[in-house]
């Protein structure tokens, strides 16, 4: 639909999530929070200024009680196909150029411009508003694989990144192939803190890895693909309500997911 | 050559034309940009070696099996154990914190003790435990005078306690927080069983939960969530339905097939309800009280149903027909923020299972027979009080302790009419807080001594709520040493006990655990390396419980007054803990906006209460009130305001001190007919603008 | 006219020149003294005398079995031979009595010190020479100084990322940001 | 007192007044300036923007003036390279006023940006494919080019034209001015488009995304033709401001007409393709996004009455008023239309740049509002303070106005 072409990988990292078994509990937000180092906030209720590369949307049938139904929907970084924020950006402190297909950001390239933010329809992108600054003693508690970002630059989801170099370090230690590994050998915080298994991760190319044939599921859908950004995240319900609400159908009137693979 | 001003101006522009020409201007850029990436004031990750050591995180009410990831050694991340059956890789969002819950700045960093209203000064351990020691002799033996609340439902630790307070001669002092493990071996009794009540989610194809938050607030939540979710594989056909009646759509009923929205004055109502219809459908069993509970149950007819409920009866119908087909249904029943219900409405839930023929089954209720003791003299967790008829006896001079003792909890914020609750215990002279973290209680507190977090100590869990087979499990330190200057309370109760002249048996907390896994027939390494000791789960000839039933009372209605749901979300802290710091996000804005919480309810109850969104009402129950702003959630029972619980605290920590309001100030206590219990499950409050 | 202008032009020049040649000293010689702050080894640490022993760089500086690398040894490491004092040097004396004995950890200084920002996989690199990228310590017997950066504070011998980049465009490898960045 | 630094021939007031009025401006500069220590102290966390909003007033503001300072390379190059000589009377005051929109858009983006010390990344790790890098370059060379023809002016200053080398360095460069009016205006219509495509190449944005032709050229186009459809009159605009205040004719109508024929020719093609630009994209666009027109909007404060607002009433009419000569003519007339035409674009700017963001596409999602706190409108208020004080300086001391002297005889 644009004229932006789709970089193809050999390897591209994506996610299933079973939005029926998404409780909302928030476990993957809090993995994600302590994985990638993110400051508590005095006012983490100001919804505008937090920082959540995780994010659990509430969806809502918009029914009345006692029809009323909901769903949770974890938004991390979309990874798209066709990322909108990637060529925007003025510095190249975020790219799409690694086997993996992950959409890189850049911490001490990043000039804060925001243009970015103001690309990605999904909200994303974030903006540290402040400099991490956590309580007394608490910076002992901080991962080492993300570093602490100073204040004025954008970050967001980048699948744990750090992990998948580590996975890969681990299967060459272990005499595996580093480029192609095992389904599991490497997992984002959020995919391995879930309770539910909701959050299935793996290699969307991968005939062996468990999100192949999820993402080609008939209840699969992902957000907003009429925009052709060819997110690299997949979601799945058997509730019609539920992947209606994954894209924009007010012009249209059709219901469903319809797909729109090119 | 004097140097003019036309001079000094042509210097300084050559310097500058010069400058141009040095790295000065060129490096000192890159070198700012380079300094901007690492500003002193930002934290620096930590180096090191990445371990993952199996700890038993008590953090919630269940305790989650982890594992903790350290890198050099200190604890940075939780992540769930594949190994433990009661992880199986899983973790709870407040586990999933805990390693930054070892620095909140609500941590109590050495012994204190009270100097003033509200003021404290850090103490030597050797000078606490010597007051506590002098406290507890001046009293020892006067029945009466030494008391204890604690807030563990599973640890042996209340093994220890009870004990020393028998060897003190107050053996009747032991009491305990409210928790459903109390009332439903209650409500097990009045069907003439014994033991603790068990429900195998894990091998039912379908399970009605009446009131149970199970997959997020109630039970073994991980294992509950573990179990739905092998039920339910993505991409593939559910193997299970799971249902959820109860007052307001929360994070179990999110995924469950069905959701009946059932307000929490109605709950018994509701089971009966179910019972009639299901007796109506041909359900019949062999219980000796079969005949009274069918006459009994006859009088919850579908018209009934609808008036208690609100729901149509072609609900009642439709969730019939779903358990009649099933092959192994089972029936949850439990207080919807997971205490306060009576045993009456554990028995009305409980007697569907036996109505069923659900009892001792796989997929079914199973009772869990005691489990073995590593002392002797120890209370039976049965037998204790509950610390809030104690708080209500201290209140009115009933009671009189000189000396409180209390064990991970908070009755200062979360027992029914909590201000009433930290009044009473301004009536005991001297109280000791054994607590990790600066609450409610501990700013009350004479003598505060700080425990461990559960990485920097040993714990263990037998049997915790809601388990289908009797489990044990154990843990031992995750780190080389504390992080505050802190004792494990067991051990500084077994040393004040042989002080005392008291000798447990024991030195340590660790022995004591060890001595409780050789009881129960485990293998203490084995737990403390990550494991997890299960036994059998037995039936028994529960009868319906009819006589009991028969005492239920018949809501009463009152035109002003609508029901209160408080919600328990686990992500927002527990009864001991006020919202972790890496939980602080997960909380919506439709929750808590800035310092004020939200009341839900259905526009229909809103346009009866005459309010609108965004209102600021003021609820009133009992004699406590709380603030808030309305929500109009179409997820909420008729007649009935949701809100969650956990908030308004006044201690604590930066993030969370005066953060919307207590819930539990408006939670109004009644007795249960036929019971003895206090319940306050059905609580009602009236809604005043403000 | 013309002349006299020219003259008084020629004359005016000279403090530029001053000003320029100046300039011109202070930034090429004074300041990059200046801006970095010269350190030496908390001990006197001899890779020579090491070497001399026959143990080789992965003696050492190992792998863990996740692959990760254990750069420079701990305490732990280095106790397996120096728990008490071993040779007569008396930088040995210095370490044992200092660090070993009493479990305080060396703050050395890191001459290939990375920001936290940067990742970087030795096991990916294990097919290099050490030597490719460190200088050939082997053979060195007093540490050298350490020159730190006053402003950005990283060590002036440690690799700059164009060299990264270089390096990996010269042998086909990627350049993604992300494959050197956390 | 300073008498005898003012241009040849001209009255201007005196210096108490004039240095009560320079105050009364710096009061406001120094305001902006306290906000802008504040902003770099502590960051934009000061402001009102916020995770949704990461754009907001200032960037509407550097698109706006940057818009309403396209007279000067509009104007540069119809008076050097198409030789309309009339330009003469007023060339000098579009420079000025070119020059302070650059120079002050400039400043702003410092502020702006979250690592002002990275501020030269921009030049150093361009992203060729980044619209902003394209801005950031042609921005930063033209307004060298404005300095480049600022300085002439300056040295036209008495006292400084008496010093030969300036005298002969002035006229070297005003005989080279069309060279630099060339380069200007190349420039220019660089980035006034690329400006465009900041915008129109926000695929996951529908309000500003276009596809295809509709980004190339035309979007670009569209932008260029908007900015030199309200620079010139604001440029009017800015003269018969400076005209009530001072009380003095610096411009004569004719001229003035003239740049408003100019604007609303420009003004009138562009209208027309907006007009055309805006049904394309509501009746073929949209729809493709599974989005409607109706969805683009949202109650008063992102409401469609911004959109007719500056399509109809801020465009079509101003474009009508200013190509009809005898509404034209008339100088109340053409004040308006300038008035309008220029709130036209900037409200365009606005669109652009915060409905764009303001529309919630997550169907789960809803709209927020954004609204600038103090430390925006105090940095935005201190730039047009700036914008003044260097207008006052140069209206006093530098010979902008040729006519002035004829004119007020």
């Amino acid at each position: 639909m644009s004229g932006h072409a789709v970089k193809e990988f050999k390897v591209t990292w994506g996610m299933v999530i079973d939005l029926d078994k998404c409780t909302g509990c928030g476990a993957c937000m809090t993995a994600c929070q302590v994985e990638n180092n993110i400051a508590p906030m005095a006012d983490a209720s100001n919804k505008m200024r937090t920082l959540s590369w995780m994010l659990v949307f509430e969806l809502s049938n918009k029914k009345a009680a006692p029809d009323a139904e909901i769903a949770y929907l974890p938004r991390p970084c979309m990874q798209c196909g066709n990322p909108a924020c990637v060529p925007v950006c003025p510095v190249v402190a975020t790219d799409k150029n690694e086997e993996g297909g992950i959409v890189s950001q850049i911490y001490p390239r990043c000039i804060g411009c925001r243009y970015c933010m103001a690309a990605c329809p999904y909200h994303a992108r974030y903006f540290n508003w402040e400099d991490p600054i956590f309580p007394k003693g608490m910076e002992k508690a901080l991962s080492p694989n993300t570093s602490a970002r100073p204040r004025g630059v954008v970050e967001k989801c980048n699948f744990c990144h750090t992990r998948f170099m580590k996975a890969k370090d681990k299967a060459r230690q272990e005499g595996g192939n580093p480029e192609a590994l095992a389904d599991g050998a490497y997992m984002p915080a959020c995919a391995e803190v879930c309770p539910t298994g909701a959050i299935t991760f793996g290699d969307l190319k991968n005939p062996e890895h468990k999100v192949h044939e999820l993402a080609k599921g008939e209840n699969a859908f992902r957000l907003l693909e009429k925009l052709g950004l060819h997110p690299q995240v997949y979601y799945v319900s058997k509730r019609e309500w539920v992947r209606k609400l994954g894209d924009n159908y007010a012009a249209t009137g059709h219901a469903g997911a319809e797909k729109k693979h090119s | 050559m004097g140097l003019d001003r036309r001079g000094f101006v042509k210097f300084v522009v050559g310097g500058v034309a010069g400058t141009l020409f040095t790295p000065v201007i060129w490096k000192g850029l890159d070198d700012a940009a380079i300094w901007s990436q690492n500003w002193g004031w930002i934290p620096r990750v930590p180096k090191g070696e990445v371990k993952a050591t199996p700890a038993l995180s008590k953090l919630c009410p269940s305790g989650c099996a982890v594992k903790v990831k350290t890198v050099g050694g200190l604890p940075f991340a939780a992540i769930g154990n594949a190994d433990n059956p009661m992880s199986k890789g899983g973790v709870c969002p407040i586990c999933a914190g805990g390693a930054q819950l070892l620095y909140s700045p609500a941590r109590v960093k050495s012994p204190m003790k009270k100097v003033g209203e509200g003021k404290f000064e850090a103490i030597k351990w050797e000078d606490a435990e010597a007051m506590l020691v002098e406290k507890l002799t001046s009293f020892k033996g006067q029945d009466g005078k030494i008391a204890a609340i604690s807030g563990d439902e599973t640890g042996t630790a209340n093994e220890v306690v009870s004990a020393l307070l028998s060897g003190l001669g107050n053996a009747s002092g032991f009491c305990v927080m409210p928790g459903e493990m109390y009332t439903a071996t209650k409500g097990v009794k009045l069907m003439g069983g014994n033991g603790q009540p068990g429900f195998d989610i894990a091998g039912a194809d379908l399970v009605l939960m009446i009131g149970a938050d199970a997959l997020d607030s109630w039970g073994p939540s991980v294992a509950n969530q573990k179990a739905f979710a092998a039920s339910h594989p993505t991409g593939a056909a559910a193997t299970a339905q799971f249902i959820y009646a109860g007052p307001v759509l929360n994070n179990t009923s999110s995924v469950c097939d069905k959701f009946l929205a059932v307000p929490p004055t109605a709950t018994a109502a509701f089971s009966l309800a179910l019972a009639n219809a299901l007796i109506n459908a041909g359900a019949v069993c062999s219980a000796s009280d079969f005949g009274d509970y069918k006459a009994l149950a006859a009088k919850y007819t579908p018209e009934a149903f609808e008036k208690a409920t609100g729901l149509k009866a072609e609900a009642l119908k439709d969730l019939v027909a779903r358990i009649k087909a099933a092959k192994a249904p089972l029936v949850i029943a439990g207080a919807s923020f997971g205490q306060g219900a009576g045993a009456l409405d554990f028995v009305a839930g409980a007697s569907l299972n036996v109505l069923l023929g659900r009892v001792g089954q796989s997929g079914g209720m199973t009772l869990l027979p005691a489990a073995p003791k590593a002392l002797a003299a120890a209370t039976d967790r049965a037998e204790a009080k509950d610390a809030g008829s104690f708080l209500a006896q201290v209140a009115t001079g009933k009671a009189s302790p000189a000396v409180l003792l209390v064990y991970e909890a908070n009755p200062a914020f979360a027992l029914p009419q909590a201000d009433a609750m930290a009044k009473a215990l301004g009536n005991i002279a001297f109280k000791v807080s054994f607590s990790t973290y600066m609450d409610e209680t501990a700013t009350l507190a004479d003598l505060i001594l700080p425990a461990p977090h559960p990485y920097e100590r040993f714990d263990d869990a037998m049997n915790p709520y809601g388990v289908a087979k009797p489990t044990y499990l154990a843990g031992k330190p995750a780190m080389a040493k504390p992080v505050m200057d802190v004792k494990d309370p067991v051990d500084v109760l077994l040393a004040a006990g042989s002080k005392l002249g008291l000798s447990l048996g024991f030195e340590t907390y660790a022995d004591v655990i060890k001595a409780k896994a050789q009881a129960v027939g485990a293998d203490f390494d084995t737990l403390a390396s990550g494991g997890a000791w299960t036994g059998e789960g037995k039936g028994g000839g529960l009868s319906l419980g009819a006589a009991a039933l028969a005492k239920a009372p018949v809501a009463k209605a009152d035109d002003k007054a609508v029901a209160l749901a408080p919600v328990t979300k686990l992500a927002c802290g527990t009864a001991d803990l006020a919202t972790p710091p890496a939980n602080l996000l997960t909380i919506r804005d439709t929750e808590l906006k800035g310092k004020d919480l939200f009341v839900q309810m259905n526009a229909a109850t809103a346009k009866k209460l005459g309010v609108t969104d965004g209102n600021k009402v003021k609820l009133t129950g009992g004699s406590g009130e709380v603030r808030a702003r309305v929500h109009v959630n179409e997820g909420v029972a008729a007649d009935t305001v949701a809100m969650l619980l956990g908030f308004g605290h006044s201690a604590w920590d930066q993030y969370t001190k005066g953060k919307g309001d207590n819930v539990y100030k408006i939670l109004t206590v009644s007795d249960e007919a036929g019971t003895g219990l206090k319940v306050w499950a059905g609580s009602t409050v009236t809604v005043a603008k403000i | 006219m013309e002349e006299k202008k020219q003259c008084k032009g020629c004359g005016g020049a000279l403090p530029f020149v001053i000003g320029f040649v100046a300039a011109l000293i202070a930034g090429w010689v004074l300041f990059p003294d200046l801006i970095y702050s010269k350190k030496i080894q908390p001990v006197r640490f001899s890779h020579k005398i090491h070497a001399e022993q026959g143990l080789d760089c992965a003696s050492c500086h190992t792998f863990r079995d996740d692959g990760s690398f254990a750069g420079i040894p701990t305490n732990e490491k280095c106790a397996e031979c120096h728990a008490d004092v071993v040779g007569s040097d008396p930088a040995e004396k210095v370490y044992v009595e200092q660090y070993a004995k009493t479990g305080k950890e060396v703050p050395w200084l890191i001459y290939q010190y990375q920001p936290d920002n940067v990742i970087f996989s030795h096991k990916a690199h294990e097919s290099l020479e050490c030597t490719s990228c460190h200088p050939d310590m082997a053979k060195n017997d007093t540490p050298p100084v350490y020159y730190q950066n006053r402003l950005s504070g990283y060590s002036k011998q440690t690799m700059k990322m164009w060299k990264c980049e270089r390096c990996h465009a010269e042998n086909g490898v990627s350049n993604a940001c992300h494959v050197c960045h956390k | 007192m300073d008498r005898a630094l003012f241009p040849d021939g001209v009255e201007r007031c005196s210096f108490g007044k004039f240095a009560l009025w320079m105050a009364f401006i710096t009061a406001f500069f120094l305001f902006g300036l306290y906000a802008m220590i504040v902003i770099f102290a502590k960051g934009i966390v000061v402001t009102g923007l916020d995770n949704y909003f990461g754009f907001g007033l200032w960037i509407t503001f550097d698109l706006a003036v940057i818009a309403l300072g396209a007279g000067a390379f509009f104007t540069g190059f119809l008076k050097y390279i198409l030789k309309i000589d009339q330009l003469k009377n007023i060339i000098n005051l579009t420079v000025i006023v070119g020059f302070i929109c650059y120079s002050g858009a400039m400043l702003v983006l410092t502020m702006d940006i979250g690592q002002p010390i990275r501020a030269w990344f921009g030049y150093w790790h361009p992203n060729v494919h980044s619209m902003l890098t394209e801005v950031i370059f042609c921005i930063t060379c033209y307004c060298l080019v404005l300095v480049i023809e600022y300085v002439p002016l300056i040295l036209e200053q008495k006292q400084l034209n008496s010093i030969p080398f300036l005298h002969y360095l002035a006229h070297n460069m005003h005989v080279n001015m069309a060279l630099f009016a060339g380069i200007g205006a190349f420039l220019s219509t660089f980035h006034q488009g690329s400006l465009g495509g900041m915008y129109g190449v926000l695929q996951g944005r529908p309000y500003a995304f276009r596809d295809g032709f509709f980004i190339w050229p035309w979007t670009f186009f569209l932008f260029v033709l908007s900015a030199v459809g309200c620079g010139p009159i604001f440029t009017v605009l800015v003269c018969t401001f400076m005209e009530k205040l001072t009380g003095r004719k610096l411009v004569d109508y004719k001229t003035k007409a003239l740049m408003g024929k100019i604007a609303g020719t420009m003004l009138t093609v562009y209208i027309f393709f907006k007009l055309l630009d805006t049904w394309a994209w509501a009746y073929d666009y949209l729809p493709s996004t599974g989005m409607t027109f109706d969805q683009m909007f949202y109650g008063v404060i992102y409401g469609k009455w911004l959109m007719f607002t500056e399509i109809i009433l801020c465009g079509v009419v101003p474009a009508i008023m200013l190509i009809t000569p005898s509404i034209r003519n008339n100088p109340t007339m053409l004040y308006t239309a300038g008035i309008l035409d220029c709130i036209g674009i900037c409200l365009n700017r606005y669109l652009f740049t915060v409905q764009t963001i303001a529309i919630p596409l997550l169907p789960f999602d809803i709209w927020q509002t954004y609204a600038p706190n103090w430390a925006e409108w105090a940095t935005s208020g201190m730039i047009v303070a700036y914008g003044f004080l260097v207008m006052s300086l140069s209206y006093r001391y530098l010979p902008v106005f040729p006519q002035e002297r004829a004119m007020n005889k």
